[in-house]
């Protein structure tokens, strides 16, 4: 053990990246991590523990990808390999051993050496992962501090070596900037040059794109590839096959604390055994066809008997009648001013037409100017110049007054489905004033008209959530949940249009594949037109008819799906398409 | 542990004192200006006056070494003590002493003390280099008194030219000490004059004051200025509370100084001049319903006496009537059965046609120290059995003149110090009922009786002694038996020492400590 | 993740000028109503200022004393003729002369600052050190430091400044006698005071800096410290401490204008010369020039406070900087 | 910023208010300050039940006595029983400390809303007002009010209200400016709601639900402020049995008779204490929900 330790820091920081991965594995020989048969419980022993018998190993410069949904214990596996489980948390395991060494029962300061230079850790949420109020250049030399005896000019110097190495442009600069002046990829590419300052033999991973735009996405999973072949074991995790597909070398598949499967990536991609991860891999849209479910059936039971008969379901596929336009978008301009007074443009000049029963998908970047153009057709915000017509009819510029007649026929499903909620409200009175027209100001449930009631069931079995629920507050809801009811929020008034701003961007890879497929099924049911709003192409290219891509402001792109996605023209179209994660290479 | 300090060891030279006044900061350190008590406590230090008086009340020489009045009293001489000179070298001369009184009677001066007791004064001359003659309308018998207050004390005619402001923050006199810096609302500093040659005859020593200096610092809150005696911070302390002295008493680091002012009791005072108290024996009532010996008891444990007088028992020609006082509620319901206030009403107190029988009593927090207040909540509560609501108002001093000036009182407690039994005749001539244009005015019991105006007057113009004393004497139990008033101590003016201080002692004037025989062990 | 930092420099030049001036223009109104509502308030008070003036203890009036006095002071002129004397008075930076300390306010009022300003810092900065120290370690203690500690913030907070006063009063000078209740002089003097102001603040500013010490504790970023090797106290001394701070922070200037407040009561029970016991006493006397005064002073100071509060904020949070 | 919006916690992230791992705080706290004021309010509503006897009763020859069987809290310096005294006066310091926070909030609402929902212009105006009053510390804007209208336990009441007023004022309005501004409202737009129909329905409950949090907190500081007031000499007058008052008078004697300021000092203490305690489980609560 202190032979362990005594592999002395400033080796540590001086070892140089090795080449292959077989030096990595023929130094120390030890695998990165070895885990067998880890429990982990939380409060009460009684209660059944989170992990459940978990094992897997890392070698070095070999990539083990864990994948599952929400929840399944991904997050507190990688705690765990770095002794940071929680204060109330309960560990056993059979063997849990990094770099050969077993670290059960090691005390806090026995942790803290190997922290950081056993393993490193690469957090979910770049965002808040790096402290706001420090230079990243100190968050990354922290490490050094902890671990070396460097001194303060050493450390500045591998700092910009890793910077450099992170590809983290003009490094001189950057040590000095906070992580607010980062963009996402940045901040995401600081985070993991400070868990590899020490070159340690294991990298863990959790989510490292999930917040990512798909371009980003695909750099830093570049960049990691790379950390690999150098030699580093990495523990990737991550709720979605495709991500992992290109650089996992073995994927395990995670489940309510279980592995439920594991083997060589290409095996898994390939043959999935385990109907977890054959429902994943359904459950990805990328490349799939316009209305291939998803998600296994019965995920959404639709029972046709309640599905109210408000509108007649005009078959989508029927291609003879002339496209109705329902809603259009000429020359919209918005502009804003920065806090620091600077003007804006979020908006620039983007038109667009939603025909009756049919898609328009919107993709682009963060910032790209996606919820703007939505907040536009909603005519929450007016236009500085353009205008947004609806059946035909002037909408933002008329009065809201004017505007109130048309309001039912235009729904809306917002990314963060949480906060369009009124706290105080329960599901029920949510749902009771959406179809009520806001006329049942009744707290209770028991006020309201009975047909108001029948309606309100309706729509719930219509986005197949439990009766159960109308009781509940939003706030106690899961995410696929939420978004449920939000959408049964905005059938309510029996709307011929739906706009959609990043309905699912919240959501893991299962859940999302339920909510698309929901919204595919009302679509055809009801003729419904939706502008779907999104970053994540593959989303988009499963769901649009018509394809309009963004780029600050302005639609770079538009045309038929199945066009745009054959055969892009704009270069930036072409970037987002080779940058989507897909599945078989 | 009382004042009686050791004399048997030699007094020390040098050190300095400090003191710790529980009154308000004055604005002007010259009590020629204004003039109230806290000016009076620290002038004493650095400023003298004509003449003093001691223990037995007997006027003495101070810097006038001998005085003549005039046979028809309208004139008197005053010859100045020898070679006194102020400390900024000015000689104390007639002249001095001319530009002293003119200095009072001027209205930019804004003096209100002295400026009332020089009422006949009209005139000053010098007789000679150190005779000065003072030329009066009428005969005042009580002219000696009136100059032996602090707030007439003679300063140097050159510092007087001054600017007032430069006078008001440093005072030129012939005391044993000198203002030397004045940091206002922190502290004053004194510094020992060393060519002082001009001791009261009643002084223990001859010569310059043993102390260095003196440190005089401002404390309104009771409790801090008591902690700050006993942690030894301060060596001197004035407005002490009951309890504190109590605690001195037994304490053997802390000695206790009790000098009652002069001038006036401590008294209530019953407003005659509006209902209900137009009616004698409503006031009677009143009088004889209020148990003010047990809560004098209680509230001041000992460390002050029931008065029965209208003058405090520093004057030698107090009145003392305990029979017209004692506590007899029986007696009270009867007489006010007798002055038709027969129903009661439902919170027990009396009526008549109509109106219930209340007592409004504004108290001046700044003048009324809280055992006083007390005081004043028991007679109320034992008044109550009797059926009189007293309704007690505690406000800042300029309501309460406002309460006053516009006659909203039917009792009231407001101490006046003055030296002599001419006080009387401020307190209770009808002269003083017409409030003065700031609508202030002394009577406030309102009193308003011929005879008394009468036995005043005269007694403030007879010289004979005897029948002064006779004057004062009748006009006195005239007042007490009119039950105009309701005495209940002497105003209090109790001084904590530690015991460190030898030597301190009130003036017999207005009370006001000298630390001119001070030295510290 | 809207990117930052595109707004041209030039751009926010002339917005950071914009804004400064807008803040004085703020701070002249503010300064303009605080002495029209004071000067026409204490008009409102029933009485006679010229009593006010000669007014003390004992003193009986003179009416050709009142009459002087009145003429000094323009008390017969007309209200209006008055506000605008003292108004235009004001604008050059004269603040009149007292009509109970028969001196000029504004020397007056200086002398009076710095008594309260050094009490009033003091007690901010031990309220600071005080607040972290609780929250610090009733955040890292088991379940009892924490009840311990929100217990004592919420004690400490509802203290009324005279009873703490009283109490420390009895307990460390009568009763143990380390401390002297009363020395304007020296540093012992001061910790009582002190003591009596900063803890019920230490109360209210423990109570936010335990919320966001903890909201800073659970975040990711102390996380990914942790992951690095970073030791309990690296991760508060290098992370949480100053997040802790920033709430707290803001604060800075309410905080300022409650021991002002504060100051009133302890200045008068410690006899300590200063703004508050000098105000309280020109309230009571109606002295209208010093209550002006000091009013302005305060009004002033927490001007000033409010603006130095922002700096502070946007040095010690960049993401303020950033805009 | 108040020391109210302090207590409230506003601004405090959802973060911290939802993290379950926090221990529960105060689970004993709130139920012993729910005993406490539940104390007080039977003191409050029948102050013979918790103690017989007349709190203005003199008895002269017992004065002074320190507490004691006979007399729990001791005697004053009238040999009043200072418990009946302050059993006693816990009805009207509740009622200053109500009333004072009801007419702080009353304002407080005005102001708020009319800052909230009027526009930018009228919002322009009253934050300039409110930096007005700000500028002038709490306990100067009473004392002022005092001093026009006279001491006494209306005043200083009204004083108090309007002292906490700004406060108030400027939580509603952030309260209000940020429901206008939520997601849900806009939603509620979506679906075509009226700006009325909203009001009602969504800003105003959502506006008003924190204020009761801030009443209950309110209270105790409230009743700490007329207390200091009675102590300046400006509030109830004695021998009223008003905490603030008895405060006040046994000061005089706190080196001879601790007793006299002490239990009123500590009731005080303790009504401020459990109101906050109360106000924060409530407020938790809501959170919860
Ligand atoms: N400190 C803790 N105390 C109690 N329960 C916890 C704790 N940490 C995690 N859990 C529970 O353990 C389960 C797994 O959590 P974990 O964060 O690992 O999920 P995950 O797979 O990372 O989900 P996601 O993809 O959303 O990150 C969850 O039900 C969570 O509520
Ligand atoms: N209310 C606003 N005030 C100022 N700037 C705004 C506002 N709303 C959006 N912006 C800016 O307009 C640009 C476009 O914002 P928008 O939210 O439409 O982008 P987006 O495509 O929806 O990004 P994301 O995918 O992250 O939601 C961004 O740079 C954003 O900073
Ligand atoms: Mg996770
Ligand atoms: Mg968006």
């Amino acid at each position: 053990m202190s032979g362990e330790t005594g592999m002395s820091a400033s080796e540590a920081a001086t070892a140089t990246p090795t080449g292959t991965p077989a030096d990595g594995v023929a130094g120390g020989g030890a695998p990165a991590v070895r885990v067998r048969n880890l429990v982990v419980g939380f409060g009460a022993p009684g209660a059944d523990p989170v992990l459940n018998g978990v094992t897997f190993e890392v070698a070095p410069g070999e990539c083990l990808a864990i994948v599952g949904e929400s929840g399944s214990g991904k997050s507190v596996t990688a705690r765990t390999l770095l002794g940071l489980a929680g204060d109330h948390a309960c560990v056993r395991a059979d063997e849990l051993s990094l770099a050969g060494a077993d670290v059960r029962g090691l005390s806090e300061q026995g942790w803290r050496r190997r922290r950081g230079r056993d393993v490193g850790l690469v957090l979910q949420d770049a965002l808040v992962s790096l402290d706001p109020l420090r230079p990243v250049g100190r968050e990354i030399a922290d490490s050094l501090r902890l671990h070396t005896s460097l001194g303060a000019a050493a450390r500045h110097a591998r700092v910009l070596e890793l910077l450099d190495r992170v590809g983290l442009p003009d490094a001189g600069n950057s040590v000095r900037k906070r992580s607010g002046e980062l963009s996402g990829g940045q901040r995401q590419r600081a985070l993991i040059a400070a868990a590899i300052a020490l070159d340690p033999p294991l990298l863990i991973a959790d989510e490292p794109t999930t917040a990512l735009d798909v371009t980003v996405q695909a750099q830093i999973l570049e960049l990691l590839a790379s950390l690999k072949r150098a030699g580093t074991g990495i523990l990737l995790i991550s709720h979605d096959l495709a991500v992992v597909g290109r650089l996992a070398d073995r994927i395990a598949v995670m489940s309510e604390g279980r592995i439920v499967e594991q083997g060589p990536a290409h095996e898994m991609l390939t043959r999935p055994e385990h109907p977890v991860t054959r429902q994943m891999l359904a459950a990805i849209p990328v490349d799939k066809p316009r209305g291939l479910r998803l998600s296994p059936r019965g995920a959404a039971p639709v029972s046709p008997a309640l599905v109210s008969p408000a509108l007649p379901a005009p078959d989508r596929m029927d291609r003879g009648a002339p496209p109705v336009t329902v809603l259009e978008a000429t020359g919209l301009v918005k502009r804003f001013t920065r806090p620091d007074g600077s003007e804006q443009l979020a908006v620039d000049g983007v038109s667009f037409r939603l025909e009756r029963g049919t898609t328009l998908g919107i993709v682009g970047e963060s910032g790209s100017g996606k919820t703007t153009t939505a907040r536009l057709a909603l005519a929450l915000t007016r236009p500085d110049a353009g205008e947004v017509r609806v059946l035909g009819q002037p909408f933002s510029s008329a009065t809201e007054r004017q505007r109130r007649r048309l309001r039912p026929q235009i729904g809306a499903v917002y990314q963060d489905a949480l906060s369009s909620f009124d706290p105080r409200l329960s599901v029920e009175q949510v749902l009771r004033d959406a179809v009520g027209g806001g006329s049942s100001t009744g707290r209770g449930g028991a006020s309201g008209s009975a047909p108001d009631r029948l309606q309100v069931l309706q729509l719930l079995d219509a986005v197949g959530l439990a009766q159960g629920l109308l009781g509940r507050r939003p706030l106690s809801l899961s995410g696929g949940q939420r978004q449920r009811v939000s959408i049964a929020r905005a059938l309510a008034s029996g709307p011929q249009i739906l706009i959609c701003d990043e309905p699912v961007s919240s959501l893991d890879v299962t859940v999302q594949a339920q909510v698309l497929d929901l919204l595919d099924e009302l679509q055809r049911d009801r003729g419904l037109s939706l502008l779907f709003i999104s970053h994540d192409l593959g989303v988009i290219q499963h769901v649009s008819d018509q394809v309009a891509v963004m780029l600050g402001g302005r639609i770079v792109e538009t045309g038929a799906a199945a066009r745009v996605f054959a055969a892009p023209e704009h270069p930036y179209t072409q970037a987002l398409l080779g940058a989507v994660p897909r599945i078989g290479y | 542990a009382t004042a009686e300090s050791p004399e048997a060891t030699e007094p020390v030279i040098g050190g300095t004192l400090t003191y710790a006044s529980g009154d308000a900061e004055p604005t002007c350190l010259d009590p020629h200006v204004g003039g109230n008590y806290p000016q009076a406590l620290v002038s004493t230090q650095y400023l003298e006056s004509l003449v003093s008086r001691d223990a037995d009340g007997a006027i003495i020489p101070w810097l006038a070494e001998s005085w003549t009045e005039s046979a028809d009293g309208l004139a008197w001489d005053f010859t100045l003590a020898a070679d006194v000179s102020f400390t900024d070298g000015t000689p104390l001369d007639a002249a001095a002493v001319q530009a002293n009184i003119a200095h009072l009677q001027d209205p930019e001066t804004g003096s209100s003390t002295g400026y009332l007791a020089l009422a006949k004064v009209t005139g000053t001359e010098a007789v000679s280099a150190n005779v000065v003659r003072l030329v009066l309308s009428q005969p005042d018998s009580a002219l000696l008194e009136s100059l032996s207050q602090p707030w007439l004390a003679i300063e140097s005619p050159t510092a007087l030219a001054r600017s007032q402001d430069e006078n008001c923050a440093a005072p030129v006199g012939t005391g044993p000490f000198r203002v030397e810096s004045w940091v206002q609302q922190e502290s004053i500093t004194l510094v020992r004059n060393d060519d002082y040659s001009s001791p009261p005859e009643d002084a223990a020593h001859t010569g310059p004051a043993y102390l260095d200096s003196i440190v005089w610092r401002f404390i309104p809150d009771s409790a801090s200025r008591y902690a700050a005696l006993q942690s030894g911070d301060v060596d001197v302390i004035d407005n002490a509370q009951p309890d504190t002295i109590v605690q001195a008493e037994k304490s053997d680091t802390i000695v206790h100084l009790d000098a009652p002012r002069p001038g006036a009791s401590n008294r209530i005072e019953l407003n005659s001049g509006r209902a209900p108290f137009n009616d004698p024996l409503v006031r009677e009532a009143f009088i004889r319903s209020a148990n003010v010996d047990d809560a004098v008891t209680s509230l001041f444990q000992g460390t002050a006496d029931r008065s029965y007088s209208a003058l405090s028992s520093a004057e030698t020609l107090a009145v003392s009537r305990p029979d017209l006082f004692d506590y007899d509620p029986e007696a009270a319901s009867d007489l006010l059965d007798s002055a038709g206030w027969t129903e009661r009403d439902s919170g027990g107190y009396r009526v008549k046609d109509g109106e219930r029988l209340t007592v409004d009593f504004p108290v001046s927090t700044n003048q009324s120290i809280p055992a006083e207040q007390s005081l004043f909540e028991q007679i109320q509560a034992t008044a109550k059995e009797t059926g009189f609501e007293v309704v007690l108002s505690p406000m800042d001093l300029s309501s309460w003149y406002t309460a006053l000036g516009e006659n909203d009182y039917d009792a009231v407690s407001a101490p006046y110090t003055k030296v002599g039994p001419d006080v009387l005749r401020i307190l209770f001539h009808s002269d003083g009922i017409i409030p003065a244009p700031s609508g202030y005015f002394a009577n406030h019991s309102q009193v308003n009786d011929p005879a008394i105006d009468a036995l005043l007057t005269e007694a403030g113009q007879v010289t004979d002694a005897d029948e002064r004393a006779a004057l004062y004497t009748d006009a006195q139990n005239k007042v007490l038996e009119g039950f105009h008033i309701l005495p209940l101590f002497d105003q209090q003016n109790h001084y904590l020492l530690g015991t460190d201080v030898v030597g301190a002692r009130a003036l017999p004037t207005v009370s006001t400590p000298t630390f001119y025989d001070a030295w510290l062990k | 993740m809207a990117e930052v930092g595109r707004g041209t420099r030039i751009v926010r030049g002339s917005r950071a000028v914009q804004v400064v001036l807008a803040r004085l223009g703020g701070a002249v109104f503010v300064l303009w109503m605080v002495a029209t509502l004071t000067f026409f308030a204490i008009r409102l008070i029933p009485g006679d200022p010229a009593e006010a003036i000669l007014g003390g203890p004992g003193s009986q009036t003179s009416p050709e004393a009142l009459a002087a006095v009145r003429a000094e002071y323009g008390l017969d002129q007309p209200v209006l003729v008055q506000y605008l004397g003292q108004l235009a008075r004001l604008a050059t930076g004269d603040l009149g002369r007292s009509y109970s300390l028969n001196q000029d306010v504004a020397p007056l009022l200086v002398g009076q600052l710095g008594g309260t300003l050094l009490l009033a810092v003091l007690a901010l900065g031990v309220a600071w050190l005080l607040a972290l120290g609780l929250a610090t370690w009733s955040t890292r203690g088991g379940r009892l430091a924490w009840y311990l500690g929100s217990g004592l913030e919420i004690v400490a907070a509802a203290l009324p400044h005279f009873w703490l006063a009283t109490a420390l009063i009895v307990l460390f000078s009568v009763w143990l006698g380390w401390l002297p209740p009363i020395s304007t002089s020296g540093v012992s003097g001061l910790v009582l005071p002190v003591l009596t102001l900063a803890v019920p603040l230490a109360g209210f500013l423990g109570q936010i800096m335990r919320e966001s010490l903890l909201t800073a504790l659970e975040s990711p970023f102390v996380l990914s410290a942790r992951a690095r090797g970073e030791s309990e106290r690296g991760v508060r001394w290098m992370h949480v401490i100053r997040h802790a701070s920033l709430p707290a922070i803001s604060l800075s200037g309410w905080a300022f204008g409650s021991l002002l407040s504060g100051a009133v009561v302890v200045e008068t029970i410690f006899a300590r010369p200063g703004l508050g016991r000098t105000l309280l006493n020109a309230v009571t006397v109606r002295d209208v020039p010093v209550v002006v005064g000091a009013v302005l002073i305060v009004a002033v100071g927490y001007i000033l406070m409010t603006l130095l509060t922002d700096l502070a904020q946007r040095i010690a949070d960049p993401r303020l900087r950033a805009g | 910023m108040s020391d109210l919006e302090i207590q409230a916690g506003l601004g405090r992230s959802p973060r911290a208010a939802r993290s379950s791992r926090l221990p529960r705080r105060f689970g004993v706290a709130e139920s012993l300050a729910g005993l406490f004021a539940l104390f007080l309010v039977t003191a409050a509503l029948f102050p013979g039940l918790v103690a017989p006897g007349d709190p203005l009763g003199i008895d002269p020859l017992s004065a002074f006595q320190s507490p004691s069987f006979a007399h729990w809290f001791g005697t004053d310096e009238s040999g009043r029983d200072i418990f009946t005294r302050v059993s006693h006066g816990t009805g009207s310091s509740l009622l200053i400390g109500t009333l004072a926070t009801l007419i702080g909030l009353g304002l407080g609402l005005v102001l708020g809303t009319l800052a909230g929902m009027l526009g930018p212009v009228v919002d322009f105006t009253v934050n300039r007002f409110l930096e007005v009053l700000f500028a002038f510390p709490g306990l100067l804007l009473a004392l002022l009010f005092i001093l026009i209208f006279g001491p006494g336990v209306a005043t200083a009441t009204v004083a108090v209200g309007l002292a906490t007023a700004p406060g108030y004022a400027r939580i509603i309005r952030g309260q209000l400016l940020s429901v206008r501004s939520s997601a849900f409202v806009e939603a509620a737009t979506v679906l075509g709601r009226s700006p009325g129909q909203i009001l009602v329905r969504h800003i105003l409950p959502n506006t008003l639900a924190p204020l009761f949090v801030l009443g209950t907190l309110g209270i105790g500081q409230a009743i700490v402020w007329a207390s200091a007031l009675s102590y300046l000499g400006l509030g109830a007058a004695p021998p009223a049995a008003e905490w603030g008052a008895m405060l006040s008078a046994g000061r005089t004697y706190i080196g001879s008779a601790w007793w006299m300021s002490f239990f009123p000092g500590l009731f005080i203490v303790l009504t401020a204490v459990s109101a906050t305690a109360l106000g924060r489980g409530i407020e938790r609560r809501m959170r919860h929900a």
